[in-house]
């Protein structure tokens, strides 16, 4: 039940920004949606690590377990990292755009389908 | 070596916190907060009697509750306002109001109909000065030539309606006279100082003469 | 035991709920208010709602650590960037698919629930740790810090050189993007 | 122990208890046990709020009274004994003045923060040991807690500005934002520093490791650090929010009333509580001698920063926005980066290799090493960049004038 | 690196500004914080002073004069009073002339203190070097209480001379003066122009070539700084300055720093001139035989001296009456307001500041 | 000692390039015909010549029939000063051409006598008013302006 | 086992909850002190017109800003995340340099060493002059 919880609302978030990216004119508001799907992962990895049994579980010693009871985490941490460099190339990108064309509408910048 | 400035810079402030007579010169006007020592001067006892006979004036001064009146220090020759008008000297010449660059002085003459003999046969009805719009430049009192006006030495005028800014004749007439000694060569001499409240008649006045050489080298001129 | 831990107090479980339901009401609102600087402080509120789950999950470094990046740094990134682009406050619009969409993360949704729901998970207890242990594992997890590090500079330690060259390579390319060619 | 009286005072678990009897003898048995936790923990933030809000309208008053002192004025001193009635009665004039909120103004924003602004300066305090026990909470990533609640500070800034759609305050909030988070890079050095030897993000750890005060210890952390938390609360020389001289008065231009008041309690908290940071990290904490308890130490510890930091205020002009922005970029950073190598590789030498401690004549070759390296390092710094900026040749009069008469 | 190109906002800075010294108003278009366009604007605190001089006779202006640079009245009596004796050819006595020049070497000092610390402020010093300042400046100004009963709008001179001879308590104040001064201007020197900072927010920041300096009509300290050796007291003496002995401090580049810089040197030449007044003067009369209201023969003249802010000059016409028929003022402040926009273009925020201290304008004068 | 320059060079040098613009002169200022008025300046600020390289002031004089702007110009190089006069006769749409090219401390003092004089300056980038605001009417120091 | 964690946590989220509720209650009484009519409460025009030195706004907003500002949050963004891979290697870098001797500090290093390529290049390219 407890895992359960953290699943249910990682995966609301994840629905949540999966509408933002889907639905949204505004590229920088599609960007934050983005981050609303990174962090419904994340709740979703730490959770699973926190509370679900790593397959090795019983044959491995001690430190081992609580690595991989912070395999998770780990993740965590690395998916975050890569969030700030996505958000920090994507920003630029979006500005780059709305420098030539003057909008961030994504509705507006069709020139790609040329 | 760079860097020291900044260094230097904080020990010169240090210095001017921890130096007393660097102090500047500040006046708590109108009143200040004394401790007890200054409260023993200003009673004129000894420090130590004084705290021991009123030790909760000591304690209340020591907390800072304790104010006394502090004047700014002035020198005699401020022009100020409140001028000191001696109606008995006054011709109702007029130079005054000639001179003011504002014209700010209005002054109505009449007949007065008695001892024309002996030369008063002007009455001085109208003397109004408009503080409001004076700036206190003494062009009037200098051109005044029967030293009848003199500046004062005030500076608390302050009125809530600008038309009480007008100073007439009866304020003028009923004033206590304390007059600056600014363009008053006399009043230098007779060592007059309007702050500590000393106030002059008409006849301790006096005329200004020009003072002779001689005695601008003894007076004046120190070198 | 570890899930005790949450079970057991009442306080916790009452501040899961708040933390939650606050959590996915600014999330709702960073999809739904029109305003988008607005849209971004209610980003922000999520960030911290998720710092506040991953302290609930004993994750204390990653609740520091979504503070810093999130909150500290990629916030301040989208505002600038939301300063920098105009049509601030009409522009957090959706456009005419919005409700198919919605009915797509509705499914998306209800999917994932009735999965989550319906999976058996094999959850741990005290019976899934070695029994001599037990005590030193907890100990190890309560202050997990010097555990991340150790695994970040030994078992992860290419992928951990590897987010430098990420970051590395974006923030080049974003200064590059970015600048104007004179 | 004199410490004794004190500790209960101010101890979590002495009000838990007290609080567990009570509700035990009014007859809640059963959930006894988390009412008086809540009520402790209540009863006990609302305690250190306040005190806090107290000790900030006490440090205004002391701050005014130094600061006129400096500029040899007298400050303020008619409110009560030493003007000491001022904060309070500078408080009640804000809250009884009208709280105007411009008609363009972002209405929720501008109200909300000040709140944002207040809340995370508060916070910071949670986490700070007075003494070997934590005030409120012992965390433990206690100074990754206080890093990462900082940089709130930054979007609520943000938000007041933004919030007020005034030119000034935009203005002030952009560079505010931008100076924040440049200089919080430089300080997070400055606490890795402290971290290499500590071993621990706790702050009641960080206490403990400190045999030999860090300050003596990493003189250049202690620099790097100390300037970028000056730059943090933006305070001379670094005040690039405010700049009332350049913005009028920066970011909370359009605020007054009790809103004003907030921001102005979260400004001035800011030296308190940022006092208290680095008189933990790098003074020693409440480390001092016996015979008066730790906390009178650990305030009077903070009463010298503080102190520091208005002589400093009250001496040095502003830097330039943009001499800041490279102040922070091109020579904190490099010194933190040269200094945190310097001291994991004295750590890597000098560490027991069994036991893994740091003993105190281990941190004394190390503060000796780290203090040559700090003079020489500050230096050669300033007289390169004192050569390259300030050198400056002997005035030549122009031809373009003459004065002597050239003859017809 | 121009950057993205971004739309420039235009602010006004003024007239309700901390720090335009005064209701000067700029409106300053701004690239982020880059100043790309500005234009002042005057005339808040117009009074019109040419205008009500034309109505006033000639000793009545002395009292307008006053009210035009507020900081420094005795530089415009000087200016004024010499103006028309030159129109009407009268001789001023010896000490008179004396006096007069110690006095508007004290103003001087006292302009230049208030400018040297007004510029700290702007650079944000949270006024302790100002205070430093003004705690000298009252000192002087309470020698001027001591002299003719006012403190800031003395009208002090009168054609011909002056109107009131100074007193023993003058000259020993001035002697405790004179001897107190140049230490604290000493420190003043070694708190604000070593401190590196003020270096870094100063140097070769709004530099103006001489050539520049020259062109832009800009005069005083501003010139000097310019490297432009031009000073009227030397290069035009009037009064008793050739019988004195000083220099003339110039600058290195022309820049905020050699701005304030020259003020402080040229607060010390001033020290010296008064202790050099001071051992020249000698008793004597202080006011020629001046009727009150002189009606100097038609005709026309300008005269200038060199106030604290510039070249001063008073350009009068008479018409044989009792008031003058045209009197212009050359007003320094407002003539080296010219070259703002040459100066500040490209700029900082803060450096706008900065330079608009250092130029160290004075509304009433800008505006008269 | 700042001298004034002996009339006759001044008119000397202007004679030699630009014959029949001196309308008259007396011991210390010369009269210039209004049009030439920039090209006299011209010729007078040339760094070979008399080196007039500082415009002291432009004043500007109400003599009912005519105006008379007096420009004082100083050489810091050689210390001698010159006044040179033009006259502008009329009272409506005056015009005279402006020296902002030549001495670019024109600029304010011009505008301010467009301001209070009235007289318009040819060729000023930005002649508005300066001490008065847009939109006053009249111009308060001619002799005839009566206020309200 | 968590008990005693999530009793500092639970401080440090009452505490939050009473450092915001106490600003929110000055503001509320405040409002409470408007209505009763012992703070005055008399907008107008003017007074809520937005201050720029006495003037009505020139501009109608500021739309876009100067892109130092994002260049500068760009290299935060990269260094933010290196600090966050600094903490950790900090805390345990006694310990792990014991166990693993100089390969700890060089990872660093390595990792350090490319990030600053990248201030290098923003310096290079003056994206730290702001002129």
């Amino acid at each position: 039940m407890t895992l359960e919880r953290f699943l249910i609302i990682g995966a609301i978030l994840f629905s949540i920004g999966l509408y933002g990216v889907l639905s949204k004119k505004h590229s920088i508001a599609v960007l934050m949606s983005l981050e609303l799907m990174f962090n419904g992962i994340n709740v979703t990895a730490v959770a699973l690590s926190r509370y679900t049994v790593p397959y090795l579980l019983t044959t491995h010693s001690g430190e081992k377990v609580v690595q991989y009871l912070l395999t998770g985490q780990i993740f965590t941490i690395f998916i975050i990292t890569v969030a700030a460099a996505e958000v920090a190339l994507g920003l630029a990108i979006i500005i780059a755009i709305y420098r030539t064309h003057q909008s961030v509408l994504l509705t507006d910048s069709n020139q790609l389908k040329n | 070596m760079y860097g020291l400035g900044l260094i230097k810079g904080l020990g010169i402030t240090m210095k001017n916190l921890v130096i007393p007579n660097r102090q500047f010169n500040i006046y708590q006007y109108p009143n200040k907060k004394v401790t007890p020592w200054d409260l023993a001067k200003i009673n004129s006892s000894k420090t130590f009697p004084f705290i021991a006979k009123n030790p909760i004036t000591t304690f209340k001064s020591l907390v800072g509750l304790v104010n006394v009146e502090e004047r700014l220090p002035q020198h005699p020759n401020f022009r100020g306002e409140e001028f000191a008008w001696y109606d008995n000297r006054c011709t109702g010449c007029a130079s005054c109001a000639k001179y003011c660059p504002l014209g700010i002085i209005k002054i109505v003459t009449g007949t007065s109909g008695v001892n024309s003999q002996e030369g008063q046969s002007y009455d001085l009805e109208v003397f109004d000065i408009d503080i409001g719009r004076c700036m206190f430049c003494g062009l009037c009192v200098e051109a005044c030539p029967y030293d009848a006006l003199h500046m004062g030495s005030g500076f608390e005028e302050a009125q809530y309606q600008r038309s009480n800014l007008v100073i007439d004749i009866n304020k003028l007439k009923s004033a206590e006279k304390k007059p600056s000694t600014w363009f008053r060569p006399q009043l230098v001499k007779q060592g007059h100082d309007p702050i500590t409240g000393d106030t002059a008649d008409w006849k301790k006045v006096g005329r200004h003469e020009k003072p002779s050489l001689d005695d601008q080298s003894e007076r004046w001129a120190k070198r | 035991m570890i899930s005790d831990g949450i079970a057991s107090s009442l306080a916790v479980e009452i501040s899961f709920w708040i933390i939650s339901i606050s959590t996915i009401f600014s999330a709702i609102a960073v999809v739904q208010i029109k305003d988008l600087f607005r849209a971004s402080l209610f980003l922000i509120l999520t960030f911290l709602g998720v710092a506040g789950l991953f302290i609930l999950l004993g994750a204390e470094f990653l609740a520091g650590i979504q503070l810093m990046i999130y909150v500290g740094a990629i916030s301040v990134l989208i505002i600038f960037a939301i300063l920098m682009t105009r049509e601030i406050e009409i522009s957090n619009q959706s456009h005419y698919m919005r409700i198919l969409v919605s009915m797509v993360a509705l499914g998306f949704m209800l999917l994932a629930i009735s999965l989550i729901t319906s999976t058996d998970w094999q959850l741990i207890d005290e019976r899934s740790f070695p029994q001599n242990q037990t005590d030193e594992i907890i100990n190890t997890v309560q202050n997990s810090i010097p555990t991340l590090s150790k695994m970040l500079l030994t078992e992860y330690v290419l992928a951990f050189e590897m987010v430098g060259v990420l970051l590395l390579a974006a923030v080049l390319g974003a200064l590059a993007l970015v600048r104007e060619k004179k | 122990m004199t410490q004794i009286y004190f500790v209960q005072l101010i101890d979590f678990y002495s009000f838990y208890e007290m609080f567990y009897s009570i509700f035990q003898n009014l007859g809640f048995e059963k959930s006894s046990s988390w009412m008086s936790y809540i009520a402790a923990g209540g009863s006990l933030s609302f305690l250190a709020i306040n005190l806090l809000v107290l000790a900030t309208a006490f440090y205004t008053w002391f701050e005014r009274r130094t600061i006129a002192r400096f500029q040899v004025r007298r400050g303020p001193n008619r409110n009560g004994p030493f003007g000491l009635g001022q904060p309070f009665a500078d408080v009640i004039k804000l809250i009884m003045k009208e709280d105007t909120i411009p008609s363009e103004a972002d209405k929720p924003v501008f109200t909300i923060a000040p709140i944002a602004l207040l809340a995370p300066t508060l916070l910071i305090i949670t986490v700070i040991p007075i003494d070997d026990s934590s005030f409120l909470a012992t965390l433990n990533i206690g100074i990754l807690f206080i890093v990462g609640i900082t940089s709130v500070n930054s979007i609520a800034i943000f938000m007041a500005g933004w919030g007020s759609r005034n030119k000034y305050a935009i203005l002030g909030s952009m560079r505010g934002a931008a100076m924040l988070i440049s200089y919080e890079i430089p300080m997070a050095l400055g606490i890795t520093s402290v971290l290499l030897i500590a071993g621990s993000l706790a702050m009641s750890e960080i206490v403990a490791k400190q045999e030999i005060w860090f300050i003596a210890v990493m003189p250049m952390g202690f620099f790097v650090f100390m300037a970028s938390a000056t730059a943090e609360m933006s305070r001379t020389p670094f005040d690039q929010i405010e700049a009332e001289s350049e913005l009028g008065s920066g970011y909370n231009t359009e605020f007054s009333g009790i809103k004003f008041a907030i921001l102005f309690l979260a400004e001035f908290m800011a030296p308190i509580v940022t006092s208290a940071v680095v008189t933990t990290l790098f003074l020693g904490g409440s480390q001092g001698f016996n015979f008066l308890p730790g906390q009178f130490w650990f305030v009077l510890k903070m009463f010298v920063v503080i102190f520091a930091l208005l002589w400093i205020r009250s001496t040095w002009p502003r830097l330039r926005v943009d001499q800041i922005m490279g102040f922070a970029w091109k020579i904190l950073m490099e010194l933190g980066f040269v200094n945190i190598f310097l001291i994991a590789i004295e750590v890597a030498i000098l560490m027991d290799p069994v036991t893994g401690i740091l003993t105190s004549q281990d941190m004394l070759i190390m503060a000796g090493i780290n203090w040559v390296f700090t003079i020489i390092t500050l230096v050669f710094l300033a007289n390169f960049l004192g050569k390259r900026n300030y050198d400056r040749p002997d005035p030549v009069p122009s031809p373009l004038a003459n004065m002597e008469p050239k003859g017809e | 690196m121009t950057g993205i190109r971004t739309e420039p906002v235009t602010v006004n800075l003024g007239p309700q500004h901390p720090s335009t010294h005064g209701v000067f108003r700029l409106r300053v278009t701004f690239d982020g914080e880059e100043i790309i366009d500005l234009e002042p604007v005057f005339g808040y605190l117009h009074r019109g002073t040419e205008k009500l001089a034309e109505t006033r006779n000639y000793t009545q202006i002395v009292t307008l004069t006053d009210r035009m640079d507020y900081v420094a009245s005795m530089s415009n009596n000087l200016a004024y009073v010499r103006t028309v004796e030159k129109l009407s050819g009268i001789q001023v006595p010896e000490r008179a002339q004396y006096i007069r020049v110690i006095c508007a070497e004290l103003q001087r000092i006292a302009s230049h203190l208030m400018a040297t610390g007004f510029l700290l402020n702007d650079i944000g010093a949270l006024a302790t070097p100002l205070i430093y300042c003004f705690r000298e400046r009252e000192k002087i100004l309470d020698l001027f209480e001591m002299l003719c009963g006012a403190r800031i709008t003395l009208s002090y001179m009168r054609p011909g001379g002056i109107f009131q001879d100074a007193d023993s308590d003058f000259w020993n104040a001035l002697d405790i003066l004179i001897q107190e001064l140049p230490h604290y201007l000493d420190e003043l020197e070694a708190l604000i122009s070593k401190n590196e900072i003020v270096l870094a927010r100063t140097r070769s920041v709004g530099i103006l070539s001489d050539a520049d300096a020259i062109d832009y009509g800009v005069t005083g300290p501003i010139l000097r700084a310019s490297r432009v050796k031009w000073d009227l007291r030397k290069a035009n003496p009037y009064e008793i300055y050739n019988r004195l002995d000083f220099e003339i401090p110039i600058g290195v580049e022309g820049d905020t720093y050699d701005r304030f810089h020259v003020r402080l040197l040229e607060m010390q030449e001033s020290v010296k001139i008064i202790t050099q007044c001071i051992k020249q003067i000698e008793k004597g009369p202080i006011r020629a035989n001046t009727p009150y209201f002189i009606r100097p023969k038609p005709g026309e003249t300008y005269q200038s001296v060199e106030g604290p802010k510039g070249e001063l000059g008073f350009y009068l016409i008479s018409d044989g009456g009792v008031s003058p028929y045209r009197c212009k003022v050359r007003a320094p402040s407002f003539i080296n307001l010219t070259p703002l926009k040459k100066m500040m273009l490209g700029w900082k925020m803060g450096d706008l500041i900065t330079i608009l201290g250092s130029i160290d304008i004075v509304l009433g004068e800008v505006d008269r | 000692m700042t001298e004034i320059l002996d009339v006759s060079k001044i008119i000397n040098e202007i004679n030699k390039e630009l014959p029949n613009c001196i309308v008259k002169n007396n011991d210390d200022s010369v009269w210039i015909r209004p049009d030439d008025i920039k090209k006299v300046c011209s010729i007078l600020k040339n760094p070979q010549g008399l080196d007039f390289s500082f415009l002291t002031s432009i004043s500007a004089v109400d003599y009912i029939g005519y105006f008379e702007i007096v420009y004082h110009l100083t050489s810091m190089r050689n210390n001698y000063s010159a006044i040179i006069k033009t006259k502008c006769y009329g009272r409506k749409n005056l015009a005279l051409p402006s020296v902002i090219d030549i001495w670019k401390t024109a600029d304010l003092q011009e505008r301010e006598i467009w301001d209070l004089m009235g007289i318009q300056f040819q060729g000023h980038p930005n002649l508005k008013r300066i001490l008065l605001w847009e939109g006053f009417d009249g111009h308060p120091l001619r002799k005839d302006y009566l206020g309200n | 086992m968590l008990d005693e964690y999530f009793k500092q946590y639970g401080i440090i989220a009452i505490f939050a909850a009473i450092a915001v509720a106490l600003p929110t209650a000055l503001m509320l009484i405040s409002w409470i002190l408007s209505i009763l009519k012992v703070r005055p409460n008399n907008p107008s025009e003017i007074k809520s017109s937005i201050y720029e030195c006495g003037f009505e706004t020139i501009t109608e907003r500021w739309n876009q800003f100067n892109f130092r500002y994002y260049s500068i949050a760009l290299l935060f963004v990269l260094f933010d995340v290196e600090v966050v891979f600094l903490f950790p290697w900090a805390v345990s870098f006694g310990i792990m340099s014991i166990e693993f001797g100089a390969f700890v500090m060089i990872e660093m290093i390595i990792f350090v060493g490319i990030l600053a390529l990248g201030w290098i290049y923003a310096w290079k390219k003056g994206s730290l002059e702001w002129s």
